[in-house]
């Protein structure tokens, strides 16, 4: 036994480092879906208003607005906030906004739609009602953006198969390699075991549960390993678009105990290759 | 019982079995002798089907070994106890283990498992030697572990190959007593040796092998 | 040899990854020193002008520039380009530029000072000079920014040494690992070799010999595996910062020398602390 | 040459030499006998270094074996030949490079080398066998080639530990005349055996060990 404890540590680590791997990549799409979904849920407008407008202009705005099915206004962004934000967002860079002699910026509002399925609202058709009003100067929505995420998740997701099953083909390369070794070392036994009589499963069944065990512990180790960067990865705060940091979820509880039944599969498989190459010489 | 036709075995160029006739009835007690070299483990290992013929028939109770399958050889084995000339014992069990694996592989009671190694260990002089791993063992107590797990099983057949090259002479008188007892009980006994003190000790058929064929065979 | 070789390629396969690692940090550490080394040393200045300068002003400032020690006028941006560079940059946040009135970016002359050590020009006075002439109305220069980068390079170059040793004790971690093995697996061997007469370097010997091959082993294949990745890297053009792509180059030669020879040297280390470990019994 | 005094070995609660005395003479012919599990392999293991007594001094050539350094043991085991009882051969080489090793750790010229052991292949017989390995060899081959290593050296100390329980009554003779060629020229030669032929065959000195004392010790 204890001669293969060192085999079985230095595949239980490699195998953790491949699963490792998947399990992230798991995590990630499962993530980026989450958000472009989101995104997707809640189609957001800007309506900018000329300068000048009148506060009757702005409220006849407003109420056109709220008016409109499932929209809200997330803020309203005045000229002075438009070029603070600007300034914050260029740093440096926008050290020129300085020597500007008048504010070019327009005030606007910003608008979420919060409908079920947004997909089927008509942007364009509202777009034009909004500009039809006096005092709006530009619309501008946020659609063809999230028609672009989703192809790219999906190539994401073609990627990321291919990658898996690479993956998945090197950790059953490494129970089998592990699985060969320990049968290599035991062969001895093995012969004296078939030389008093013992059947061909009387010998392989430990091999394979041997397989199972590495592939269980391998799939729970990873699990393991992948929480832990996870919460590490929680106490950030990431921020990519816009103010909110981005939210993390970690793998659904379903999920979790598939990817463990899948390293374990993998291992029995791994070791069942090893055996039938092995023990019938 | 044994029987075996016009068997030839060749490890490469050098003929070990050369068109051998043997036929050994159910119940006999028989020794095969002859130089070393000569063919004797190779012919107990044919019978065990530990080796396969490279022409000719070996049928063990009227069961041809050249058409049966891997699970049927492995029932049969369970019947036919074998001292092998290199013991293989298990270095990483202990002795009491190394003796029960050949009756727990035929899925018999843990129970009667224990109680039947017990026994046997007691038969050929162990029993206090029974927690001890076989690297720690004489040459001679190591021969005996192997003896014993060879007759836990009350085997059909036994197959024991040089069984008292490294015990001292009252040693082998004992385990020689151990041996008629269980021929006794029915058993068929083949043993292979070089020792002029066993076979002189008893009367029996005595095959001696020499250059690939059997040079003598008296009755 | 035949049992030996799959616990060798493992280790093997662990241990490249290991250094791949580490030689991919070496490489990203290199070519980032590079790159802020050659931003460091050429110094560039923006000097934006006052609205409506005269171009008899204009040839001024340009012959005072061109007057100063090292320093090359790169590039004159009028106010028109200034406005298109900023649309380009924005991209679809840019949209509010199209509703400005009038165009309230200044024009500028970018300057590089290509001297041997930047670091002793005196920025400020130069600065000062610069704001005198009549027609300028702002300066800028990049040193504060290169000094933020140093420093960034310098945390990178502490979490690399760490992070390198760690991988370095997991190479002679794997290396041990094996060559444990390989004793494990031979040690009959070894101990009739002992019973034989044989000294202990006799026995030694060749398991140091097999510590360095798969030392030399491994880091010779993740040369190979980072030169391909490099090449891969090379064929695409990276956009970082500016208009021109970046620059990768590869370890430079002596640095491959040693990073073989010390994935050599620690291949030697494991298998010395493995054989510590076992022979002696 | 070979000395114990008042050695004490045992192995947890059993005893196995309580406090054994023996002197052998340079150029002597001594049998080790007694049952099995006596302690005849553990009295050449001590006499080898492979084992350290738990009381008592052993020197070899006025070497003290409690104080001897690592590589001194290894160049004292050098000078002395041991015949293993479980042959300890090396099962990936071949039978010549199994015997070649025992000059090749001393460092003497491979040509020296090969002529010696293909000489000493020659003398047990096995010459036909030099390219075979071990583990497709028969009982007696296998031992003669731990034969063939122990001698090959020109041993001043012959260790042989059940040396001819493989062998058939013929080759017996044969190893025993080598080893009497070999005491012939010098070497002290020490004997393990249980074999009544082998030591009767011979006028010498026979150490009988039983529990742990040396129960007869005929000069
Ligand atoms: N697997 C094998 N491969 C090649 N040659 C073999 C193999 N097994 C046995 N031999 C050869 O066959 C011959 C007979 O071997 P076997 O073991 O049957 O002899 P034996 O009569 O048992 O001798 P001993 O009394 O020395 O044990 C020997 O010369 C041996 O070298
Ligand atoms: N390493 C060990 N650990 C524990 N007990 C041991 C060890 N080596 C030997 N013994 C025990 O010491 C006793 C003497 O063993 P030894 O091998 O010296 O006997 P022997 O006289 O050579 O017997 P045989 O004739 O059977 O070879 C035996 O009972 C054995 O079990
Ligand atoms: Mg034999
Ligand atoms: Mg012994």
């Amino acid at each position: 036994m204890k001669r293969n404890r060192a085999v079985h540590l230095l595949s239980l680590g490699t195998m953790v480092a491949c699963l490792l791997i998947l399990g992230a990549f798991l995590i990630l799409f499962g993530n980026l879906s989450n958000w472009v979904g989101q995104w997707g849920s809640t189609l957001s407008m800007s309506i900018y208003l000329k300068d000048g407008v009148s506060d009757y202009k702005r409220d006849k705005i407003d109420a056109f607005i709220r008016a409109l099915p499932g929209a809200r206004i997330r803020r309203f962004i005045s000229k002075e906030d438009a070029i603070e934000e600007l300034k914050a967002a260029l740093g440096e860079e926008g050290g020129f906004l300085e020597r500007l002699t008048h504010n070019p910026l327009p005030a606007s509002y910003e608008v979420v739609f919060e409908t079920a399925d947004s997909n089927r609202m008509d942007t364009e058709e509202i777009k034009a009602r909004l500009l039809g009003l006096d005092g709006v100067a530009d619309v501008q929505h946020s659609r063809q953006w999230v028609k672009r995420l989703e192809g790219f998740l999906h190539i994401v997701r073609l990627v990321g198969t291919v990658i898996g099953g690479l993956l998945c083909l090197c950790v059953v390369f490494m129970v089998t390699n592990a699985i060969k070794l320990t049968i290599y070392s035991r062969r001895d036994e093995i012969e004296i075991l078939k030389l008093v009589g013992a059947t061909d499963w009387f010998v392989k069944l430990p091999f394979l549960l041997e397989g199972a065990v590495l592939g269980f512990f391998g799939g729970g180790l990873t699990i393991l390993a992948l929480f832990l960067g996870y919460l590490g990865l929680c106490s950030k705060k990431i921020y990519l678009l816009g103010p909110t940091p981005l939210e993390f979820v970690f793998l659904p509880g379903q999920y979790v105990a598939v990817f463990v039944s899948v390293s374990m599969v993998l291992g029995i498989v791994g070791s069942f290759i090893a055996i039938g190459r092995f023990i019938e010489v | 019982m044994i029987q075996l036709f016009q068997v030839v075995k060749t490890f490469g160029p050098n003929v070990v079995l050369n068109n051998i006739d043997v036929k050994i009835s159910k119940g006999e007690l028989v020794f095969v002798t002859g130089p070393s070299g000569a063919g004797k483990t190779t012919l107990l290992r044919l019978i065990f089907g530990a080796e396969r013929p490279c022409a000719g028939h070996i049928l063990i109770n009227a069961i041809n070994l050249n058409r049966i399958s891997r699970s049927k050889l492995a029932l049969l084995r369970r019947k036919i106890g074998f001292v092998f000339q290199d013991f293989k014992l298990l270095p990483h069990k202990t002795v009491f283990e190394n003796v029960a694996i050949a009756l727990e592989v035929t899925g018999l009671r843990p129970r009667l498992v224990r109680k039947k190694t017990h026994q046997t260990l007691r038969l050929v002089g162990l029993a206090p030697k029974e927690k001890a791993y076989p690297p720690s063992l004489s040459g001679g107590e190591q021969q005996r572990v192997a003896i014993a797990r060879a007759i836990v099983k009350d085997p059909l057949i036994l197959l024991a190959d040089e069984p008292t090259g490294n015990l001292d002479p009252d040693l082998t008188q004992d385990i020689m007593v151990l041996f008629r007892n269980i021929h006794q009980r029915g058993a068929t006994v083949v043993i292979a040796t070089h020792s002029r003190q066993l076979i002189a000790g008893i009367e029996c058929r005595t095959i001696v092998l020499n250059q690939g064929n059997i040079f003598e065979d008296m009755g």
